[in-house]
């Protein structure tokens, strides 16, 4: 499944991996963004990874994209995770005032993907 | 301070900022700089000829080399004959109050770089210029 | 393991534990948060607790760069906690208008050591 | 008031900078100034000095012992030749309204000492007075 051209996005049990692995252009990170949230609403995904370890830099434009989809996920019932921003990333963000409030972050891939089925399990009671 | 080398830029599309940053990154890089401070003005460079495009449709960037006792240095000035910007002073506060606020552009390209400068004229333009020192290893 | 010649970073489980045991100069702050962060990156840290116990002075400067260590450390998906601020310290900062706002405080290292656990394991529904 | 001892300070560098505050610090321990009075005139130290070697290069600090009525007292005085400071006013104001902000260097030593005074001239430069009382034991 591919949301938008450039960016693949992977289905893994009801959760999306999308893996942002160029460098993007304001153009395609709006696409992005509003792609994604159309495949939450039509595979009923309730899980939403967002891989940046491809990305060298994060402007605040893409940072604020990035941060306005997983708010905008998490109003339609989705939870979003942000996973893999390189260290220069997370220190050229704060340097600049930067704050990625409202969305979930995690080191990886795979401890993205097993935070979003602990909240999903959890808000289902599993366990229980 | 001495300018060891010039290139000039057109900014007038996405694609024009792209290379920008590109360019910005690959002197950064080939001077030896950091990967934070190449990430630092890498960053700078993306925010400050995204608005030229943005709000003044289209300008020019000169990216500089420059040397100052015994320091390396990577100067970008960045120029348009847009709008210019009225309330610059808050603008440029932007993120020092407000949780989350919007507009960092300017604000965190100040932040980012070692020096800054803004001229702007409303109705004539704005010129922004950075520098940014590589750090002794 | 250490992540700046003269800030010793212990590895304690999946978390580092940085002690700074000596006045810091504003370059040797920056140099720490820069390979804090590498480190998190290279060890896949999932836990930071940077111990302030030895510090009897942290100016403004040095409360930013802490501050800001954790906010980083954070985007990139790992729970961050600062410890031991003495006293004098605390109301000092607090009396110049300062706000650790973004980052988790703990009394002491085993404090904040099971501060950190508490976090992991909740994120992964351990003991459920 | 009488000065009771006096000591002049080179400001160039981080290393004259940590000088200054153990400086002072010492000072401050010696006439048995409370832990938290010494946090306090050893903090707003080094954030006027680091303000002097960051925004105009290098500077002097004069550090005196000072008496008044029977009261003991710590007085330091940095001066620099560098550029002024424009707009004083919202600098001093900083951290008042805002969470988070950046820049408390001034509007925090204001705080934190017991008399605070600024002069600074743009394109001349800054003098900045902080005087701190031992606290009666
Ligand atoms: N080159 C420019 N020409 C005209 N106005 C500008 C320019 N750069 C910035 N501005 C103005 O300053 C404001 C803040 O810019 P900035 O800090 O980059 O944040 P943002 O562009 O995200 O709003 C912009 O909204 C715009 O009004
Ligand atoms: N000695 C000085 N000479 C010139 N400008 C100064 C001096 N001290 C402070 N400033 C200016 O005042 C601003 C606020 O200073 P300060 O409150 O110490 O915060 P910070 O240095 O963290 O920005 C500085 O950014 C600088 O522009």
């Amino acid at each position: 499944m591919s949301a938008h051209g450039s960016i693949p996005v992977l289905r893994i049990g009801s959760t999306l991996l999308a893996s942002i692995q160029v460098e993007l252009r304001d153009t395609i990170a709006d696409a992005f963004q509003e792609d994604i949230l159309q495949t939450i609403a039509k595979t009923g995904a309730t899980g939403l990874v967002i891989d940046i370890t491809g990305l060298e830099m994060v402007d605040s434009y893409v940072a604020r994209v990035l941060t306005n989809t997983g708010r905008m996920a998490t109003l339609m019932g989705t939870h979003a995770v942000v996973v893999g921003m390189q260290p220069v990333v997370a220190a050229t963000l704060v340097r600049m005032g930067f704050r990625m409030e409202g969305v979930l972050t995690a080191l990886n891939v795979d401890a993205g993907l097993a935070l979003v089925s602990e909240l999903i399990a959890r808000r289902h009671g599993a366990g229980q | 301070m001495t300018i060891l080398s010039s290139e000039n830029l057109i900014l007038a599309s996405e694609d024009d900022v792209m290379l920008a940053r590109r360019k910005v990154r690959l002197l950064a890089e080939t001077l030896g700089f950091d990967p934070f401070t190449v990430a630092a003005i890498t960053t700078a460079t993306s925010e400050l000829c995204r608005n030229v495009c943005v709000h003044a449709v289209k300008g020019t960037a000169r990216l500089e080399q420059i040397g100052s006792g015994g320091r390396t240095g990577i100067r970008l000035e960045v120029r348009d004959e847009g709008p210019g910007i009225a309330d610059i002073d808050r603008v440029l506060s932007a993120g020092q109050r407000s949780v989350g606020s919007l507009g960092l552009g300017l604000s965190g390209s100040r932040r980012l770089a070692d020096e800054f400068r803004i001229e702007t004229i409303v109705g004539r333009g704005t010129v922004v210029t950075v520098v940014k020192w590589k750090r002794p290893a």
